[in-house]
């Protein structure tokens, strides 16, 4: 039985109930649903952010996010699996990526959420600049992420 | 072969993509990269450290000790920030 | 600053999206949202279930679940935390529990968010029993979820 | 003393609550399950198996070992199957 999978790269924000819904509904077998939503903070650390724009490459993006859904899939008994990822400008308070994850059980919808945003936030070709009072600078990639993925990696 | 950059690579050399003719010594994606560095300023400040550089051939994540042969599509650009 | 909790146990369903909304509306400090949803399975095995009966305890379920949310709150930076449970008859495909996490970093969301479901299966004072085309039986515990539970016990 | 049952304990009893007065020797939770099961075979099946028997004193989980003194309402029940 194939695994309803679902990958958009978009401008527009998206709707977590809808998302739900959409891989829930008229289904018995899905025990456990799992969503995480990243939003654009205000500020990291001192400095206020007044948006954030995120730049990707087309093609690559939706190819590498299909790759660790596919891994996502062969790792974790998923019964479907959405992630949608925002690109252009995007202020504080607003959504930029969701993952849903549903299983028979929460470890499986929770491990593979989990390991998505890792790899989401590592692997996938998207590039965020803040815009603040002092101007606009790329945001640094930090070592807790990359950290974060390697937990991940099959010995 | 068509060279994409992202970010500040992007920024830097002052082009989203351009269509490249390395010689025949260029063989790796560290070669492509010290071949585009001695191009001009732009590209020797974009290129500046090159540990920082993330290189993809055809939509895949590769290495700097990548063979470049047969590549269409070689993208250059910093660490990623999404999610 | 106090951070916004809320406990409900109700037996009337719950919508996800309000739950989020309510977390995160008008707030910018907020970087990642992690949702639980746990639903009724048609069956487990090979019986078709035909519902749940959750029995509670009034009283107990209440306080065992607050404390399980101050220990989260003290062991994790969340900026918000949402826990409903439904009590009563529930069919295949309905909700029974909702744990909604909120962060400025997701990590933290998402491991609350598993400490209170793992906590939840193993403490909070609710019974299950099913029906089906046998008859009615009461659920009986796994020793998966007390291995789940035990592993964020404090060394 | 209020004593309260849950799930299959309720079940197996025969009611969900009930007072109870018992000797002062009866002292801690263990000693109160021994106590109620000499009380009918309705009780002695609910506790055939001590060891699966949670108990609760006053809304808090406690140990067969807790001394059930000062305690206004003490619940008997399953493994919780919750969430």
């Amino acid at each position: 039985m194939s695994v309803p999978v679902t990958i958009r790269l978009q401008e527009a924000d998206f709707d977590t109930a809808r998302e739900i819904a959409a891989l829930t509904k008229g289904r018995t077998d899905i025990g456990a649903v799992v969503t995480f939503s990243g939003i654009c903070r205000g500020g990291e650390g001192g400095d206020a952010i007044a948006a954030l724009t995120l730049e990707h490459y087309p093609g690559m993006a939706e190819a590498e996010i299909g790759r660790h859904a596919e891994e996502a899939l062969s790792r974790w008994p998923l019964t479907g699996l959405t992630i949608i990822h925002r690109y252009g400008r995007i202020v504080p308070g607003e959504n930029i990526v969701l993952v849903v994850t549903a299983s028979s059980h929460r470890q499986a919808a929770f491990q593979a959420a989990e390991f998505l945003m890792d790899y989401l936030k590592t692997h996938a070709p998207f590039w965020k600049r803040e815009e603040s009072a002092a101007g606009t600078s790329w945001v640094d990639a930090t070592s807790h992420d990359d950290a974060a993925a390697a937990r991940w990696a099959k010995s | 072969m068509k060279v994409v950059y992202f970010a500040w690579v992007r920024e830097r050399i002052g082009k989203a993509e351009e269509n490249v003719d390395p010689p025949p010594a260029v063989r790796t994606v560290a070669d492509l990269i010290g071949w585009l560095t001695q191009r001009g300023e732009q590209y020797a400040h974009a290129f500046e450290t090159p540990r920082v550089i993330r290189a993809a051939i055809d939509h895949a994540h590769v290495k700097p000790e990548t063979a470049i042969a047969g590549a269409r599509e070689i993208a250059f650009f910093p660490p990623m920030t999404g999610g």
